[in-house]
């Protein structure tokens, strides 16, 4: 295993927590700059996938059990539709994230972040959830 | 702990560094990604002094410069080769026994030596490295043994502690 | 990029093409970033250059590396495409130019997204405003999507928590 | 209760029937006797709107609108309700020869054959009373459908073949012709309710009409007008009672019915004798009595013989209305009367003699007269009826078209059926001398036979007897038939 | 003619180079290579472009390239060398779904 | 308050009860919560379609944003009548589908293949509800992911090259669908259907334009299997596990057609683009050809899945024969036929998925004296069968009977012949399949097998019934059908 | 001041964009994997550094400047990590690099590998 | 883009099939970005100093469409996979003749 060499086990070490950082940080400066949730919720995954790569499929799916993707696929697309919901029960449209605060502008602003936070939840999820399967399938076919 | 709370410290001057904004809703978004993130690093259980080499960050700087200069260097050597019309180059593998007591600083050492063209690690195991050396000048370099020497200042060599490996 | 599309057709090492589609998705990213488009530009290579080739690698570990071997053009596909490429071709000949500002495209809802999304909606980022808020409803589309594709593969190829049920095909 | 709840009932109660039936499979008594109630009832509730109609009551149900301007409507009227009448009468004694001769054969499958029956007769009673084109061709349909498992009866690959000639034949003209004719007049007329005169008069140009004539006749392959007749040789393969069914009651009297139906209510008579491009029908009604006819005489096996004198029978009908004048009308009508009686008479011999005998073609019948008295004088009551001597009904039918063909000088006609006697005359009469004067062949295996259980025999000796009573006192169908017009 | 324009075109010629190496092989991992560089030069291109745009406030863009661009190296190799990504231990199977 | 809302709640209470079931994971409790969020959509779509018949149009904006510039929902007459079938049609699968997917589907996955449904159904919903092209688009393809997903959970292997072909070929379409939208955007400026509709007349003389329409029309037809392009619909249904055979039969393709009456109709109404174009000739000759070809390959399948699944390429035929005729009559014939078809095939793969519950399979030689021994189901199967034939007091009828009168009222004598003919060809195929369920002898060693259990033939009867009540009585859908018609040609979201 | 920056920054970028054409070029040129990590060596490294030092001294000290830096952090860590790992996966998928003449490869590398056992076997 | 589209129906192999879904797509995308783009504009952030911006509804567009993309890929391969699995091959060839043998094998049972 590549791991053996320990390289890229202490330089990966050394990325994982900057590069999940870099990842929220994309989740939240969406409005400043090109980002958001969607990329976000890529590079979260692509820092665990790295830390598939040199740890080990087990390894992963220890720091993110099923029951811990599933979760984040269900509440990310939850808590997107939820605030659409929700801002439908504070009588506006659906959607209509004015109704989420007095100003309309403020509203806005927090209902764009809710719902990215909610889009890189679910995408870090799935992706997340995408790689470790194709990756655990390997063992399942050699055994058999 | 104390080096999930120096994770955390570095990882906030990141934030500012990448951010640029104080506006404290972003950074209390900033405080609840760090602690997002630690978490799982937690988790992933990458937070150790391999994954987390806080202890020699200082002297790291100090050796920055240097490695610089021989990155240079090696650069003006190998691309004279490359720009030479018969390509002069004098391929080796050389197999070097790094001084450095732990992991952390094999590793260090290795991609020094990568990151100076002319030389690549091709393998590390126990502190033995195998490395191709381009030119005669990179593979003089190599053996004279400065950076060997330099990193192991760096690793600090008051710092015995062979770290475990539970990954092997 | 049309050498990259080419290679791809005769490259019969599939790990060869998947390495090129990584290239090819990369130089997309360039255009995008040339083109102004930095947020497609950030996904295209989120996604296309990383994630779409790690998975790709994924499936080539389980299935196999290379590509049989053919010889010949086939005549129907060649046609088809032909068909498509010459009327795609016909169609841009009445289009606007490129970046003209006067087309219709840049006046009429595009227009209005710059003109009032800060004061409407509040982040710099006009992506951003329309694509949250103005067509937030697609993004939500879009996330369910990604949501469909994940539970799709959890569905087709996860492995079961009970070792003993094994999915049976066939 | 009123005309329309009699109506209602009339056509539920089959239906009901055949639902009761189907449950009380397992207990074979229960099932007959089901079978029977409900056809008593039937004819019951047809006939008591007799009076009504006679009196020139048309008592009208609306069941539900199909399309939007279209019901599925109910109505009835003098042609309907003789119809009608003949069919539930004849259902009553076709189930009591059935239930004899069902048993007697030991036949699989009993349950299905008494559901398919009575919902095929709830078709022919709302076929009867249909107020429109479109619920008369839905229930068409629906006839030719649940016959289809009659004619299947057996299951054997006979069975089948015949089955899928029977269906594709009368699909494919049904849908192919009918339901574009169909939708074609609606389009023209832009109504199909059946019309006193007709609803087409000065609607569309002489041609047109000739064409809609042309695709209503062959659309409506039940009347078995050549070259559509093919399905009714090939649905002999069914158990007799089926064919007694089919021949004489529902599927082919539905055929010529609906030939009625279109000429009177949809062209109307006087408007298709004002144009000349119907004619045709004349000759081609003419052709097939006389062809089928001709090929009857061939025919070696009785049931088909039997087959090609109805297509021929059912020609008569069809040229008597091609005739297009009143008097022919008439005799039109009632010779669907006479026909199911006379038929019937036939087919139920020609059963009686398969169930007790276990022959089926001509040339065996040598002698059996003897040893079947009668079934056999019932079948020469029925033959003479076929060919038109008097005392029996088919003289009367016969003459009544005679007469409306020799009003309208269509002498062409007269001639076709003299010669048709004489050809029917042909194929009858052979088949009653040999059963009566010949003498029996000797080395007959299944030697030892006697009548045919008495179910049979009494059913069969009803309609013999009706064919005969219906020559002495035909009032009751002329004063329904006269009414057509 | 801007100092950023004239780089651009260098790193676009470098680009050319590369894939031409790329598409050369003879090697897998000759290819690889080529991406890594390719990857790096895109990476390049991208922060230029943001200065020859005036835009230079987008290089979230070209660090994401490093990221993707290293971790598919990874991955890459990885698979070139086990043919599959990350071989997991046998038993211990939590399952995906 | 909340009926301000049904617009939006139509699609969003599937698409949040989605990601809930997946937290669920028990089986039965999923299946429930399904089955309740069917009827409540169903429920809702029937509000809705009194609303609009009543009242006109329903406009929902998304976000609050008004109609060009953000997401806006647009029900009018045809829409709100296919959101009832693909929502009737969901919820009776639904009701149908618990013991079908527990014998089909392996346990541990049975509540992702619930969670993929009410994805699925979301997307149907969301494509036919609204009124942007690109909205549309994201609908689709959840719809299409969802359905690739189900199909290829059939138990039979090849399911998943069905499932893969049905793949490629509808990203195909989609993505040539996206190409249409980009020209036609870059034409217009906007992606709202109402607002293209104004816009476009003033741009349809352009070439971009014309191909816009040319790849639209493919990406579409693609997704609808029309004839050449129905390549993938065979094995996909075949193979594909019988609920979602029965729940996609019937709503799939329907909304895919419905797409296409939106682009026809309502993009390019103001153009008359059929008739501009040529693209009517073009379509009514496909489906005449759809007609016949898949009618008689059908003829010769011996797997009754893969029978039906031919049929349904031929009955698109039809639909798409109606709309062809550009006239209201024959909208409207193809609009109710979408109706009828959606009834009838639903109901013949529900009964074909009791046969597989029981028997376990649905080739020929399993079929034989399926008429004794599961009756009902059976029945319910020839009920069917009637219908897709265009026996009369069946639905079929009246659509057939539409198609022909819009034939003849334009004058093409030829095609209602045709229409006439190639229900001949149903008949051959239908009986056949009647001929071996009632005529052939049960193999000597066939096991005993009960009737399907009440719930799947309660659903497969309810639809039967159906199927013969709106036969006899077709005024109310045909009235509405006639009025979408109407609407369609003369207007349509304005 | 400024125009120092520019000329400095020019300088840089045009040394930059040439140590990128050169390693191209021995990406190239050089005959075989081993010897052709070292072209690419030039391109992450000297070409890279000097093309962002370049950039950095045309931001001057902002955000920009500071992401650029994080960059450049970023690629001094992973390429050398990449490329040893490709190394290593070439290696030990069975390539040989060429050497140079003096020692014959094969026995090279066979004493390699007996070194290694011996290590093992301590 | 038309290559892409060769690829895709031209292909046997299934994993090829859908590299070259990818870059058919990646082809439409492109051409919709060169829509949003205006002549010395810039990209949709706002900042002072600048006044022509490109339109971002075509990026807003493309990134969920990017998104729809890769889900599909990640869909066809895992489909790749199960294939690979049943059939022991990703040709599209091979795969028609094992199905035809499947057709064959069930035409034998019936009677």
């Amino acid at each position: 295993m590549l791991t053996k060499t320990s390289i890229l086990r202490v330089v990966s070490k050394l990325l994982i927590p900057p590069i999940m950082l870099f990842a929220l940080y994309v989740q939240f400066h969406g409005d400043f700059g090109p980002g958001g949730g969607f990329q976000a919720g890529v590079i979260f995954a692509s820092a665990f996938i790295l830390y598939a790569l040199i740890f080990g499929v087990d390894n992963a799916r220890k720091v993110a059990p099923a029951w811990l993707t599933r979760l984040m696929l269900a509440a990310g697309l939850l808590l997107f539709a939820g605030v659409g919901v929700f801002t439908m029960f504070l009588g506006g449209d659906y959607l209509d994230y004015s109704m989420l605060s007095k100003d309309p502008h403020a509203g806005q602003h927090l209902g764009i972040n809710i719902i990215e936070f909610g889009v890189g939840t679910t995408v870090a999820g799935a992706m997340i959830t995408i790689f470790l399967i194709f990756d655990g399938r390997l063992r399942a076919e050699k055994k058999d | 702990m104390l080096h999930a709370l120096s994770l955390g410290g570095v990882l906030g001057l990141l934030w500012l560094l990448l951010s640029g904004i104080f506006e404290g809703w972003l950074l209390a978004l900033g405080l609840g990604s760090i602690i997002v993130v630690v978490t799982f690093a937690n988790r992933m259980d990458v937070i150790d002094r391999e994954g987390h080499p806080i202890h020699i960050s200082w002297r790291a700087l100090l050796y920055w410069p240097w490695l610089a200069r021989e990155i240079v260097k090696a650069n003006w050597d190998v691309a004279r080769v490359i720009l030479s019309p018969k390509i002069p180059i004098t391929p080796k593998v050389l197999r070097i026994n790094a001084t450095q007591v732990t992991e952390l600083g094999h590793v260090f050492y290795a991609n020094s030596i990568t990151l100076t063209p002319g030389t690549v690690t091709l393998s590390l195991k126990n502190g033995a490295l195998i490395v191709h050396s381009l030119t005669k000048f990179a593979e003089k370099g190599l053996l004279s043994g400065e950076m060997d020497r330099r990193v192991h200042a760096v690793e600090g060599a008051d710092d015995n502690t062979v770290i475990s490996n539970e990954h092997v | 990029m049309v050498v990259i599309a080419y290679l791809l057709l005769r490259m019969h090492n599939l790990f060869a093409v998947v390495m090129m589609s990584g290239i090819y998705s990369l130089l997309a990213a360039v255009l995008y970033v040339i083109m102004d488009a930095v947020d497609v530009a950030f996904t295209e290579a989120a996604v296309g250059a990383g994630i779409s080739t790690v998975l790709m690698l994924g499936t080539l570990a389980l299935t196999s590396r290379r590509d049989k071997e053919r010889t010949g053009n086939k005549p129907i596909p060649i046609l088809i495409v032909t068909i498509t490429g010459l009327l795609l071709i016909y169609g841009t000949l009445d289009m606007p130019p490129y970046g003209d500002p006067t087309a219709p495209i840049h006046h009429h809802v595009g227009r209005y997204y710059i003109d009032n999304s800060g004061e409407q909606v509040g982040p710099p980022n006009i992506v951003t405003s329309v694509l949250a808020s103005y067509r937030g409803y697609d993004t939500l589309g879009e996330v369910t999507v990604i949501f469909t594709a994940a539970i799709g593969v959890m569905a087709l190829i996860g492995r079961s928590r009970k070792r003993k049920k094994k999915l049976k095909t066939n | 209760m009123s005309p329309e709840t009699t109506i209602q009932a009339a056509l539920v109660i089959p239906l009901v029937g055949a639902v009761l039936i189907a449950f009380s499979g397992h207990w074979p008594n229960l099932r007959e006797t089901i079978t029977m109630i409900t056809a008593g009832t039937l004819f019951a509730l047809v006939a008591s709107l007799y009076p009504l109609v006679m009196n020139g009551g048309r008592p009208s149900v609306v069941i539900g609108e199909m399309l939007p301007g279209l019901s599925i409507a109910f109505s009835v009227e003098p042609l309907g309700l003789l119809f009608a009448m003949i069919a539930s009468f004849l259902w009553i004694i076709n189930s009591l020869y059935s239930i004899g001769y069902m048993r007697e054969n030991k036949e699989k499958n009993q349950t299905r054959f008494y559901v398919c029956f009575a919902i095929a007769l709830a078709s022919s009673i709302a076929i009867a009373f249909a107020a429109n084109l479109l619920t008369l061709f839905a229930f068409y349909e629906a006839l030719t459908l649940c016959t289809y498992p009659l004619v299947t009866h057996s299951g054997t690959d006979k069975a089948k073949k015949g089955g899928r000639v029977y269906l594709g034949i009368l699909l494919f003209t049904s849908i192919g012709f009918l339901l574009t004719a169909i939708v074609w007049t609606w389009l023209i007329a832009g109504d199909l309710n059946f019309t006193s005169g007709g609803i087409l008069e000065g609607k569309a140009s002489d041609l047109v009409i000739g064409t809609l004539f042309a695709l209503y006749i062959f659309g409506i392959g039940k009347a078995a007008l050549m070259p559509v007749h093919r399905w009714l040789p090939a649905a002999m393969v069914a158990p007799t009672p089926v064919s007694a069914l089919l021949h004489a009651v529902a599927v082919v009297k539905a055929g010529v019915f609906t030939v009625i139906k279109i000429v009177i209510y949809i062209f109307g008579y006087d408007f298709l004798s004002s144009i000349g491009t119907t004619n045709w029908l004349l000759y081609l009604s003419g052709f097939t009595i006389l062809t089928a006819s001709i090929l009857a005489i061939r025919q070696d096996n009785l049931k088909r013989r039997l087959a090609y004198s109805t297509i021929s029978q059912l020609s008569y009908v069809i040229m008597a209305t091609a005739i297009l004048a009143p008097l022919s009308i008439v005799g039109a009508g009632l010779h669907i009367a006479v026909h199911a009686f006379g038929k019937i008479t036939l087919f139920f011999a020609a059963g009686s003699i398969y169930t007790a005998a276990h022959k089926t073609e001509v040339s065996q019948l040598d002698g059996i007269g003897r040893r079947m008295p009668w079934t056999m004088t019932a079948f020469t009551i029925g033959a003479l009826s076929m060919i038109g001597v008097p005392p029996t009904a088919g003289f009367i039918s016969k003459w009544y078209i005679l007469h409306g063909a020799f009003d309208s000088g269509h002498m062409l006609a007269i001639v076709v059926i003299v010669i048709s006697t004489l050809l029917n005359a042909g194929y009858f009469l052979p088949i009653i001398y040999a059963a009566f004067f010949k003498e029996e062949e000797k080395d007959n295996d299944n030697g030892n036979f006697g009548e045919a259980s008495v179910a049979i025999v009494v059913a069969l000796s009803i309609t013999a007897a009706a064919t005969v009573l219906l020559f002495f006192f035909p009032g009751l169908f002329i004063e329904l038939a006269q009414k057509l017009i | 003619m801007n100092m950023f324009s004239s780089a651009a075109i260098a790193i676009l010629v470098t680009m050319l180079l590369v894939l031409i190496r790329a598409f050369k092989g003879p090697t897998v991992y000759d290819r690889i290579l080529a991406a890594n560089s390719f990857g790096t030069l895109t990476m390049l291109l991208i922060a230029v472009n943001g200065f020859l745009s005036e835009r230079p406030d987008f290089l979230d863009i070209a660090l994401v390239y490093a990221l993707i661009n290293f971790i598919g190296t990874i991955a890459v190799s990885k698979f070139v060398h086990f043919k599959d990504l990350a071989p997991p231990l046998p038993n211990n199977d939590p399952g995906d779904i | 308050m909340i009926a301000a809302h049904l617009p939006i709640l139509q699609v969003i209470i599937p698409l949040i009860v989605a990601p809930i079931a997946l937290i669920m994971r028990d089986s039965r409790t999923v299946w429930v919560l399904t089955l309740s969020v069917t009827w409540v959509t169903f429920s809702i779509s029937l509000t809705l379609l009194i609303e609009v018949l009543d009242s006109g149009n329903i406009i929902y904006r998304i976000g609050g944003w008004a109609a060009p510039w953000g997401i806006e929902y647009v029900l009018d007459k045809v829409g709100a009548f296919v959101l009832v079938i693909v929502s009737a049609i969901g919820s009776i699968v639904m009701t149908y589908a618990r013991q079908s997917v527990e014998a089909e589907i392996p346990d541990d996955r049975i509540y992702l293949f619930y969670t993929m449904f009410l994805l699925c159904l979301t997307g149907l919903l969301g494509i036919v509800i609204t009124g942007d092209v690109f909205n549309l688009f994201v609908f689709l393809e959840i719809s299409s992911l969802s359905s690739y997903v189900m199909i290829s959970l059939g138990r039979d292997r090849r399911a998943l090259t069905a499932a893969y072909r049905y793949l490629i070929m509808g990203t195909i379409g989609a993505t040539f669908y996206i190409i249409g939208v980009g020209l036609i955007y870059m034409m217009t400026g906007t992606l709202n259907i109402a607002d293209l509709t104004v816009l476009i007349p003033s741009v349809s003389d352009s070439r971009t334009i014309h191909t816009a329409m040319a790849f639209l029309t493919v990406g579409v037809c693609l997704k609808l299997a029309l004839f050449p392009l129905h390549l993938w619909l065979p094995n996909a249904y075949t193979y594909a596990p019988s609920v979602v055979t029965a729940f996609l039969a019937a709503t799939a393709t329907k909304v895919s057609v419905y797409i296409l009456i939106r682009i026809v109709f309502t993009l390019f109404g103001d153009v008359n683009i059929l008739e501009a174009s040529g693209l009517q000739n073009i379509l009514m000759t496909l489906a005449i050809i759809a007609l016949f070809t898949a009618s008689t390959i059908a003829i010769f399948q011996n797997n009754m899945k893969r029978l039906f699944a031919y049929s349904s390429v031929a009955q698109i035929g039809y639909i798409i024969l109606g709309l062809s005729f550009a006239s209201q009559i024959g909208i409207a014939a193809g609009i109710i036929h979408l109706f009828n078809h959606s009834i009838i095939k639903c109901t013949i793969f529900m009964g074909l998925g009791c046969i597989t519950l029981r028997v376990g399979g649905v080739s020929v030689k399993d079929m034989c004296g399926l008429g004794y021994r599961m009756p009902w189901t059976m029945a319910a199967i020839v009920i069917g069968g009637l219908g897709l034939i265009g026996i009369p007091m069946t639905v079929g009828f009246v659509s057939k009977w539409y198609l022909v009168r819009a034939a003849f009222e334009q004058g093409m004598w030829p095609i209602a012949a045709l229409i006439i003919t190639s229900s001949l060809l149903t008949i051959v195929y239908v009986w056949r399949i009647v001929e071996t369920a009632y005529l052939k002898p049960a193999p000597k060693n066939a096991p005993n097998i009960k009737e399907a259990p009440l719930s799947m033939l309660l659903s497969s009867w309810v639809l039967a019934l159906a199927s013969i009540y709106f036969g006899v009585n077709a005024t109310t859908t045909l009235n509405i059908a006639l009025e979408a018609a109407d609407s369609l040609l003369n207007g349509g979201l304005k | 001041m400024e125009l120092l920056i520019d000329v400095i920054s020019w300088f840089l970028l045009i040394v930059g964009s040439a140590f990128l054409l050169v390693g191209a070029i021995g990406l190239l040129r050089l005959p075989d994997i081993f010897s052709r990590m070292h072209g690419a060596g030039i391109i992450d490294t000297m070409g890279t550094a000097m093309l962002f030092f370049g950039m950095f001294l045309q931001a001057g000290f902002t955000i920009v400047s500071i992401k650029l830096f994080l960059i450049l952090l970023f690629l001094m860590f992973t390429s050398p990590t990449t490329t040893h790992a490709l190394a290593r996966a070439a290696l030990d998928a069975g390539l040989k690099p060429l050497v140079d003449d003096d020692e014959p490869d094969a026995k090279k590398l066979a004493l390699l590998k007996k070194r290694k056992k011996e290590r093992k076997r301590l | 883009m038309m290559m892409g589209f060769y690829i895709v129906i031209s292909q046997h192999n299934l994993i090829k099939k859908i590299v070259g879904l990818n870059v058919f797509q990646v082809s439409v995308f492109v051409f919709y970005i060169s829509m949003g783009k205006v002549k010395g504009g810039t990209a949709p952030v706002f900042l002072d100093g600048f006044e022509i911006y490109s339109n971002p509804l075509p990026h807003v567009l493309i990134l969920t469409a990017i998104v729809v993309g890769v889900a599909t890929s990640a869909l066809a391969l895992a489909l790749t996979v199960r294939i690979k699995d049943t059939y022991g091959t990703i040709e599209e060839d091979e795969i028609e003749a094992l199905e035809t043998e499947d057709q064959e094998k069930e035409k034998e049972g019936l009677p």
